[in-house]
């Protein structure tokens, strides 16, 4: 029987992997498909909590959290495109000049 | 079959969303204007967000306290109110420092002005509900709109930024929304209120996973609010930011983040688990501390004053822990004070800019050595802001550290209270360093600094009316406390 | 039981996959997980009977946000497997490796559910989207509208970011004294 | 008689005053004049004084309070003045030898560009001296002791171009203010038991106090007495304190000040009455100077020096009268050597002006026959000195042996009866290597002269004094016993024995002196002997304080402060800013600017609370 | 008028100050003078409008600035306070009159009236927080006079000096916060006026605490060994206006803080710790005083014997008797007379030669006899001797404390032969010998300008030291009043029996 600690788990798991994402990615552009994932296994969660208590409001926060989801790929994407333009490149190592 | 739900208006109580309506609407307005005309002035559209804001100030007076609105999405408490009054006090003198005489990227863009408003209008609804949902999304609104408004500046360090800043921002907000998935796993609700009460009905079990909740939750506000671990992009990004938006970073959305995390620990402190209040002890303590041994070093002057308000976070912070009225109301008081100063200095850093840049830093120190001899009134202006930050007496700054001290002594934080007292000290250290070069070096012989070279009369009245709060605070600190109590103490703060 | 082998079966595939972004050298590959991931997630959704989210899922990530990304990888020309300077990758596992193991530790703890009353019940015998319809529209009507506004102003950011008028800066450039 | 209390006190401080505005000018006769005037004056009207205390000594006694000068919480100090039998006596001491020494140095510096700044110092002392004196509290008497101490400094050090000159200054200021912190403690602990420091009243409270307690004020006061009066170990300042002129050395180092505290133990007559033991070791301390500074007295090479020593071993002498509780005989024997002893010193300052300030008797002999009258008058001082009949010395000096035999104290007597004789020797050996013998300063060139004849004036009635002062004993007691504790003699049957034994011993060393000194010197052997060698060196002590107080204090000092205040305690704070500040330096690479670091940290700060946190957790479950 | 005597005294400064802005700079020098000079008059006013058989506080003005928090504008002088006002005003007055800067005078005289603002507000001020406002303002503008007109290493010297009084005072502020929650639990109302706290009975160990808070504040500011290091450094940069109000009135904020805070408010704290203070105090005065004999720059001396000095003022101040208390007090007075005249003497000398190394000078006296006598007479008051001011004070503060310790009263009383010691020999050195450098061969003597400041300060020395009377009564009669209360609030036994009951020894003479 699959209860809702099956779920938290999984959904703690694959946050885990984005967390690895997160972290270890050094291109821009797969470090924000890390942050897709860290959502996404959100949701997962949302939905078996929303499930296991027979009530909504966990599949609104997923919807909601897939708007922003959406929302920032658009802003993130033109941030990387503006640094694409400047750098002509998206690895983050070049963007060291504040430090201290 | 559903049955119909039917909903008289006056139920909603739509006046708890109207000041963040006209917010919205002045935004949309101004994109509107801008279609309308191409390259109308920036002058134009700062006083439309001016307008816009004083409106929604007044709306704000408007709103009568403690009412749920739009079942109960929105909450009209003493602190949303107070929330909303910094924010909307703080981007209004904020804004007024885009009169720059000196024009730069991000005024050529209508977008700017609608962006903060879109983002006042963010902050506002942060404060003003207590619905996990709405914070998440007005948060998201804001914070992808400064994103913007940084790199909107336009320049290399402006994009690197806005990158980490939008990159750490998301990785925050992912913290927040897994944070508040296991509260809602706990209590079934999305609402603090409503999570509150069940977790206390349930005796905050299972433990560990309102252990994992708060984390996280620390995870997302720590990092709005720049706590140490969670701070690291605090200077960078003021560095690479505009001494005017820095400014503003410096209070609003941190304000905004206050009154949430407020929210939330009011009663997860409540809860019997010791293990969270030593988590907050330990981040106020290291966050004070830390931020200013590394402000110590700075070589420039908005980089300095960049961790300086970190440590000024961690500083209010312990109102959070400590969590008494006074406290929450001291934390109020010291957040109003601290817009006041904090908009002087850096309104005086902002003055100073110019668009040369000899290497790295906008204001170096080096920069304001022997100011005394090439502008005094500039000189005396600085020095009061930073001893007033210092905390100096009778600058105002001083009642707010003054007040917030007072309320770790009342509630037996006697150990925190003494920290609290040193760190002070050691901040002095890196304001006396500007006054030190101000006054007693002399004037740098090669390069010719404009210390008010970027000032409009509009700049100068703002800093003028933040030297007048800032002198004079001793007379106003009164009627403050006693609003800001009454306030908090009415929302059962 | 069909429940528990879907549950495990998607749990492995969601989780492989995912991997397979996080890991993977070459762009494109990590692009096409993270889509098979997304959609897989829907499943979980479906079978938590959210339809309506499980379909948003669908449309919204595997159709505009992959798109999106698509469109950059495609500016960037990031297609050819991509040099990522990797400093002390142990420290990142390590991290991450802990972080995992403690929230398994952790979500396992049993939740009592007493004390908790659902707020917006499912009703029986009510489509799923008609009721999240239902509650989208009265109680999350306010999130709702916001949400609106977040993503006007993610398209404007986005736009006035990729466009043409970034392209010269006004900041860096000595003229524009004004007055 | 207030007004003449008054005169006599302030007269002094006047010309003091005025010579100081002229203090910085070059020499003006008239404040030489002017100050000597006003002395006199104070004189006549000491002498008046003394008339009316005479006329009826329990009735006339002049007390008055002038004004309040220190008043706080149950402490109040008046300036309050009293002439009685006892002050009186010190006055016309004072003023006698004081007008005359005056009068003496207007000749003596008449060449000194100081003139004026010197009269300046010498009636403030004088002025100093009468408040010592007449003051009838001891916060008047401290005012007087302390004001003394600081003129003495002034004068010692007045020609403060010399080094040796300010150093001695200092050195007797110094060892002065060591005594008065006893001195001080003494007062303290009179105020606290006795909430008052009024003579009167102080020494009706006393007799109910605790025998310990008086012990101790006793001896803290002594203390005081033993700085002042230059008793061992506190002694070497006043031979030192010869580098001053010569008729400082004469007023100040001879007749008064030093016998300031003989002066205090006799006020304090009441309080040591009651501690017999404390008077013994005075009195042993007393006989024990007395010897010490006589044998260095007997081979020293300076005149001034050997005085200086002479009259310290007086002044034990007195101190042996006193503690006895012979306090009538201690100040007669203060009285008559203030006259001859200052006597003396004039003497050798005419000697020392005739020889352009050369001090080494040995470079003299013969000078009789150019200086007749100064050779004449200091043979009369030097055998008052010795203590033949009929000279004041023989008169204070036998009864203070007397005094000693009849107590029993037979050591005591002892001790005293051979340096009688020492004193009779070195104060001929002087007189011969001075006045007489082969001319040895022909050789070294010098060409001595007699002095100023008023100078000689100055000095005849100071001789007169020392000749005959010992006749009125009979009146003297009769005077001051009327105060002071009258001396019960049961010695009669022996007197007369005892004057002969004493006498003997003196001509005996009149003698001997006379005869080695003759012609000739001393077989340079003699100079071999260690003991000649340990009274040459005064014992080392000296050396022993140098190498023992001074220098370590110096080197202590500046450890203090290079090491400790420097390197440790001022290091400490430092070390405390410069920590905090270097810990910025070495960690601000934490903010590394590169981003996937800074995504660490927040991984890392949730992780780390995740840890901590699940560590709680299962501590909370395992503990319950 | 007379009724805001105390806010005129304390706000004409500023005001004045302020003024002076508009001033021409070359003509400045007049203006400042004539204000400080005014401000002395107001002063004597002050003085002469004082009822002396009145031993509490007058002239009590007081206005709520934050009625929430119970803080109140709330000025009052009384016997303690009063001298020390018109000592400032006067050392003020006279150290403006004699100054021998010359660059950016103009700032250095309004700096200097808004620091005598900041002084005298700290002497009048009876609430705590104004007490700490202008304790703590008063920092900036001596930051200011040294970081400015400083020696080469000003900056080191005055990040020092701010950064630790600051600390400390900190530290002091957090003991009185905690004292008005303490008043506020008792009563229920927040308040931080003296007055009112004074009416507090404190339990013991709450003493305790509150006194070790308030004692770090002061203690750094007198400065007590060890927290002594700042000032060395603060006077040896500092020009000679700055080190003559360091000595004579910014040490006394801290001593005068024991007087009016840690004794009344916490007499058996003050009971308990003062052997442990005593025995600080003797090491003040006889280590310190060993350093200074050490140094070789005459200002050092004189530094390091203001530190020395200080010790007796708190020895006196802790020997919680009328006779100590009124002696440490008038002692903080002729100290503020004394040391500011010395200062102002090194600095007549380091015009001249630009040089404060003894071993540079010698045989000054030759030279400069005037100069010379008054610096004699100088440091006889400051050694202590009869009939001078310095007398009167350390003669009754170890008085005072003798009844409360006989041995340490011993060791403190060395003070009278270190104090010597160390100045003796720094005259010895500047002034006698033979002239051997030959830059001193032509001197001039002192001009009419320093003689303006230094002869009437030398007419105080004798006649305050001959008739103490005037500043002693009042002095007397506030601290009589104030003993009694500390032996009404004491609660333990040993406070009660240290303290003395005033009324029963007056009674027992």
């Amino acid at each position: 029987m699959i209860t809702l600690n099956h779920y938290l788990v999984l959904s703690g798991l694959l946050f885990s992997i984005g967390l690895v994402g997160v972290i270890k990615r050094k291109n821009l552009l797969m470090l924000f498909f890390a942050t897709e994932i860290m959502l996404n296994a959100v949701n997962v969660g949302f939905a078996a909590i929303s499930n296991h208590y027979g009530d909504l409001s966990g599949q609104m926060f997923a919807f909601f959290i897939i708007a922003i989801a959406a929302s920032e790929v658009a802003v993130g994407l033109g941030l990387l495109i503006l640094m694409y333009k400047r750098k002509s490149s998206v690895d983050l190592d070049t963007l060291t000049t504040m430090k201290g | 079959m559903l049955a119909p739900v039917n909903v008289s208006l006056d139920s909603l109580h739509i006046e708890t969303l109207i000041p963040m309506l006209i917010a919205i609407g002045g935004a949309l307005v101004i994109l509107v204007a801008d279609l309308a005309k191409k390259n109308l002035d920036k002058s134009l559209y700062i006083m439309m967000t001016v307008i816009f804001l004083l409106l929604d100030l007044g709306a704000l007076f408007q709103t009568d306290l403690n009412q749920h609105g739009f079942f109960d999405v929105m909450l009209v408490d003493g602190l949303a109110v107070l929330g909303q009054l910094i924010v909307i006090l703080g981007s209004l003198l904020f804004v007024m420092l885009s009169f720059s005489k000196k024009s730069f990227h991000e005024y050529l863009y209508a977008e700017y002005f609608a962006f903060y408003l879109f983002m006042v209008a963010g902050f506002q609804f942060m404060v003003a509900s207590d619905n996990l949902i709405l914070i998440f999304v007005g948060l998201e609104t804001s914070s992808l709109a400064l994103y913007t408004m940084i790199a909107m500046h336009n320049r290399a360090t402006a994009l690197e930024a806005a990158v980490k800043y939008f990159t750490m921002g998301a990785l925050s907000a992912g913290m927040f929304a897994f944070g508040s998935m296991i509260l809602y796993a706990l209590s079934g609700s999305v609402e603090i209120s409503k999570i509150a009460e069940v977790m206390t009905a349930s005796g905050f079990e299972p433990m560990a996973l309102v252990i994992v909740a708060t984390i996280f939750m620390i995870g997302a506000f720590g990092f709005k609010m720049a706590l140490v671990p969670f701070h690291t992009w605090v200077p960078d990004i003021y560095e690479g930011s505009t001494a005017a938006l820095a400014g503003f970073m410096s209070i609003v959305p941190k304000v905004a983040a206050l009154v949430v995390t407020m929210r939330l620990f009011e009663f997860l402190l409540q809860s019997e688990i010791v293990w969270v209040e030593i988590m907050i002890y330990a981040l106020v303590v290291l966050t004070m501390t830390l931020a200013n041994i590394w402000a110590l070093v700075q070589d420039d002057v908005k980089r300095m004053l960049a961790y300086s308000s970190i440590s000024h976070t961690g500083f209010v912070m312990a109102a959070v822990l400590i969590g008494t009225t006074h406290a929450n109301s001291a934390l109020f008081i010291y957040w109003f004070l601290f817009l006041f100063t904090n908009l002087g200095a850096f309104a005086m850093l902002w003055s100073s800019r110019s668009k040369r840049n000899e290497g790295r830093y906008d204001h170096t120190f080096e920069k304001f050595s022997g100011l005394i001899k090439t502008m005094p009134l500039a000189a005396f202006l600085i020095a009061i802001f930073m001893l007033s930050l210092a905390g100096v007496p009778p600058f105002s700054m001083f009642f707010g550290k003054m007040y917030m001290i007072s309320s770790a002594v009342t509630s037996g934080y006697m150990t925190l209270a003494i920290i609290m007292a040193l760190n002070s000290a050691i901040a002095a250290y890196y304001y006396l360093k500007i006054i030190f070069y101000m006054f007693f070096k002399e004037p740098l012989a090669n390069v010719e600094v404009d210390p008010m070279g970027n000032a409009t009369l509009s700049v100068k009245s703002v800093i003028g009316m933040a030297a007048f709060f800032t002198i004079f605070g001793i007379f106003f600190v009164n009627p403050i406390m006693e609003m800001v109590t009454y306030f908090v103490y009415t929302s059962g703060y | 039981m069909f429940e528990t082998v879907a549950f495990y079966l998607f749990s492995v595939l969601t989780i492989t996959s995912f991997i397979v972004v996080v890991t993977t050298k070459n762009a494109l590959y990590a692009l096409s997980s993270l889509a098979a991931g997304m959609i897989l997630i829907s499943g979980f959704f479906f079978l938590l009977n959210a339809d309506f989210l499980g379909v948003v899922q669908i449309v919204v990530y595997t159709g505009a946000v992959m798109a999106l990304y698509a469109f950059g990888m495609m500016f960037f020309d990031t297609t050819e497997t991509l040099r990522e300077s990797h400093a002390n990758p142990r420290v990142v596992f390590a991290l991450s490796g802990v972080i995992a193991i403690i929230l398994v530790a952790m979500l396992i703890a049993p939740i009592a559910s007493t004390h908790v009353s659902a707020l917006y019940p499912m009703v029986e015998g009510v489509g799923n989207s008609e009721a999240v319809g239902m509650v989208l529209f009265t109680k999350y009507l306010i999130p709702f509208e916001v949400a609106a506004v977040m993503l006007l102003v993610a398209m404007i950011g986005g736009i006035v970011l990729a466009g043409k008028k970034m392209d010269e800066s006004l900041t860096t450039s000595e003229q524009g004294e004004v007055k | 008689m207030e007004k003449y209390l008054y005169i006599a006190l302030f007269a002094p401080l006047l010309g003091s005053l005025t010579a100081a505005l002229f203090g910085a000018r070059p020499k003006t006769l008239f404040t030489g004049l002017w100050t000597s005037g006003l002395l006199a004056v104070s004189w006549i009207s000491s002498i008046l004084l003394f008339l009316h205390v005479y006329a009826d000594p329990s009735a006339n006694v002049v007390h008055v309070k002038m004004i309040d000068w220190i008043s706080a919480g149950n402490l109040s100090i008046p300036f309050g003045f009293v002439v009685d039998q006892v002050s009186v006596t010190m006055m016309i001491v004072v003023t006698t030898v004081s007008t005359m020494v005056h009068v003496y140095a207007i000749g003596y510096m008449s060449h000194d560009k100081g003139f004026n700044r010197f009269f300046s110092w010498l009636s403030a002392f004088v002025f100093s001296m009468m408040i010592l004196v007449m003051s009838d509290n001891f916060a008047g008497l401290f005012i007087g002791w302390e004001g003394v101490g600081l003129c003495s400094w002034g004068l010692i050090g007045f020609w403060y171009h010399k080094q040796s000159a300010t150093w001695a200054a200092n050195e007797a200021f110094i060892m002065n203010r060591i005594a008065d912190l006893g001195m001080l403690i003494g007062i303290f602990l009179i105020y606290w038991n006795t909430g008052t420091l009024q003579y009167n009243e102080a020494f009706t409270a006393m007799p109910n106090l605790e025998h310990t307690l008086l012990i101790t004020i006793g001896s803290f006061l002594f203390v005081g007495a033993m700085g002042k009066s230059a008793q061992f170990p506190l002694h070497t300042w006043l031979a030192d304190a010869m580098e001053g002129p010569t008729p400082v050395s004469a007023l100040i180092h001879a007749a008064t000040m030093v016998t300031a505290g003989v002066y205090l133990v006799i006020r304090a007559n009441p309080l040591y009455d009651l501690i017999p033991e404390v008077g013994y070791v005075i009195a042993s301390l007393g006989a024990f100077v007395a010897m010490f500074a006589a044998t260095m007295a007997l081979v020293n090479r300076d005149i001034k020096r050997i005085i200086a020593y002479s009259t310290l071993s007086q002044l034990g002498y007195m101190f042996v009268a006193a503690g006895l509780g012979a306090y009538w005989v201690a100040l007669f024997h203060l009285m008559t050597h203030a006259f001859f002893k200052a006597l003396l010193f004039l003497g050798a300052g005419n000697v020392m002006h005739a020889m352009d300030d050369e001090l080494d008797p040995f470079k003299m002999g013969g000078l009789y026959k150019v200086m007749k009258p100064t050779a004449i008058l200091m043979i009369l001082a030097s055998v008052a000195l010795a203590g033949i009949y009929p000279f004041a010395g023989f008169f204070s000096k036998d009864k203070i042996l007397e005094v000693a035999f009849n107590g029993d104290h037979y050591i005591l007597w002892g001790v005293l009866w051979v340096t009688a004789g020492l004193t009779a020797f070195y104060s001929f050996r002087l007189i011969m290597l001075t006045f007489f013998g082969d001319e040895r300063y022909k050789k070294l060139g010098f060409h001595p002269h007699e002095a100023y004849p008023y100078m000689l004036w100055a000095m005849a009635p100071l001789a007169v004094l020392a000749a005959v002062a010992g006749f009125f004993e009979h009146s003297f007691v009769h005077f001051v016993t009327t105060l002071l504790p009258s001396y019960e003699f049961h010695t009669h049957h022996v007197e007369m024995i005892l004057i002969a034994v004493t006498s003997t011993i003196a001509i005996l060393g009149i003698a001997t002196a006379v005869i080695i000194y003759k012609n000739g010197m001393l077989h340079p052997k003699w100079m071999e002997r260690p003991c000649y060698k340990l009274f040459t060196n005064q014992y080392y002590i000296p050396q022993f304080y140098d190498a023992v107080f001074s220098r370590p204090y110096k080197e202590l000092s500046v450890i203090f402060w290079k090491q400790i205040d420097m390197k440790i305690v001022d290091a400490t704070v430092d070390l405390i800013a410069n920590t905090l500040f270097n810990i910025g330096k070495d960690t601000r690479g934490v903010q590394s600017g590169n981003l996937s670091i800074m995504l660490r940290w927040m991984a890392l700060g949730v992780t780390m609370l995740l840890i901590f946190g699940l560590i709680f957790v299962a501590a909370a479950t395992l503990l319950g | 008028m007379s009724e805001h005597i105390l806010s005129i005294l304390v706000f004409f400064p500023l005001v004045a100050g302020l003024l002076g802005i508009l001033v021409d700079k070359d003509s400045i020098r007049p203006y400042a003078i004539t204000v400080a000079g005014i401000e002395f008059i107001l002063s004597i006013w002050l003085w002469s409008e004082f009822d002396m058989n009145f031993a509490g506080m007058q002239f009590i003005e007081s206005v709520p600035l934050i009625e929430q928090f119970g803080i109140s504008y709330t000025l009052g002088v009384d016997g303690i306070s009063l001298f020390l006002i018109i000592m400032t005003t006067l050392v003020t007055f006279i150290s403006l009159g004699s100054l021998t800067v010359t660059n950016r005078v103009k700032e250095l005289m309004i700096t200097v009236l808004v620091l005598e603002l900041t002084m005298v507000g700290v002497f009048v001020a009876l609430d705590a927080i104004l007490f700490y406002l202008f304790w703590e303002l008063s920092l900036v503008p001596m930051l200011y006079i040294i970081g400015v007109w400083g020696g080469p290493k000003r900056l080191y010297a005055g990040i020092k000096f701010f950064l630790y009084t600051f600390t400390g005072s900190l530290i002091m502020l957090v003991g009185m916060l905690y004292m008005a929650y303490l008043y506020y639990q008792a009563t229920g109302t927040w308040s931080f006026s003296l007055l009112e706290w004074y009416r507090l009975q404190l339990p013991y160990d709450l003493q305790l605490w509150l006194f070790g808070a308030f004692f770090l504040g002061f203690a750094i500011k007198v400065p007590m060994f060890p927290f002594h290091t700042w000032l060395p450094y603060a006077h040896g940069q500092a020009p000679t206006i700055g080190s003559v109000i360091l000595a004579a009135v910014l040490l006394k904020m801290g001593t005068y803080g024991f007087v009016r805070f840690s004794l009344p408010l916490f007499p058996d704290a003050s009971v308990t710790f003062m052997v442990p203070i005593a025995v600080l105090a003797i090491i003040m005065i006889i280590y310190t005083a060993m350093v200074a004999y050490a140094q070789e720059d005459i200002k050092q001396v004189v530094a390091y014997s203001s530190v020395s000095h200080m010790g007796v003022i708190i020895l006196g101040t802790f020997a919680l008797n009328v006779e100590g208390i009124t002696g440490s007090i008038f002692l903080m007075i002729s100290h503020g007379i004394v040391s500011g005249a010395l200062f102002m003497l090194v600095g007549v000398i380091y015009d001249r030669r630009h040089t404060k190394l003894m071993s540079e000078f010698g045989g000054l006296a030759h030279v400069m006899p005037r100069f010379a006598t008054i610096f004699g007479i100088m440091m006889m008051a400051s050694v202590g001797l009869p009939l001078t001011i310095g007398f009167v004070g350390e003669f009754l503060s170890l008085l005072g404390f003798y009844e409360q310790s006989h041995m340490l009263t011993l060791l403190a009383g060395t003070a009278i032969i270190v104090g010597a010691i160390y100045m003796l020999s720094a005259y010895k050195k500047a002034f006698f010998g033979e002239v051997t450098n030959e830059k001193n061969r032509n001197l001039p003597d002192v001009n009419r300008v320093e003689l303006f400041a230094l002869v009437p300060l030398t007419a105080l020395v004798v006649i305050l030291g001959v008739y103490p009377k005037p500043i002693l009564e009042p002095v007397d009669r506030s601290v009589t009043a104030m003993v009694k209360l500390m032996h009404a609030k004491a609660v333990t036994d040993e406070g009660k029996d240290r303290i003395a009951d005033v009324l029963v020894t007056k009674e027992a003479k």
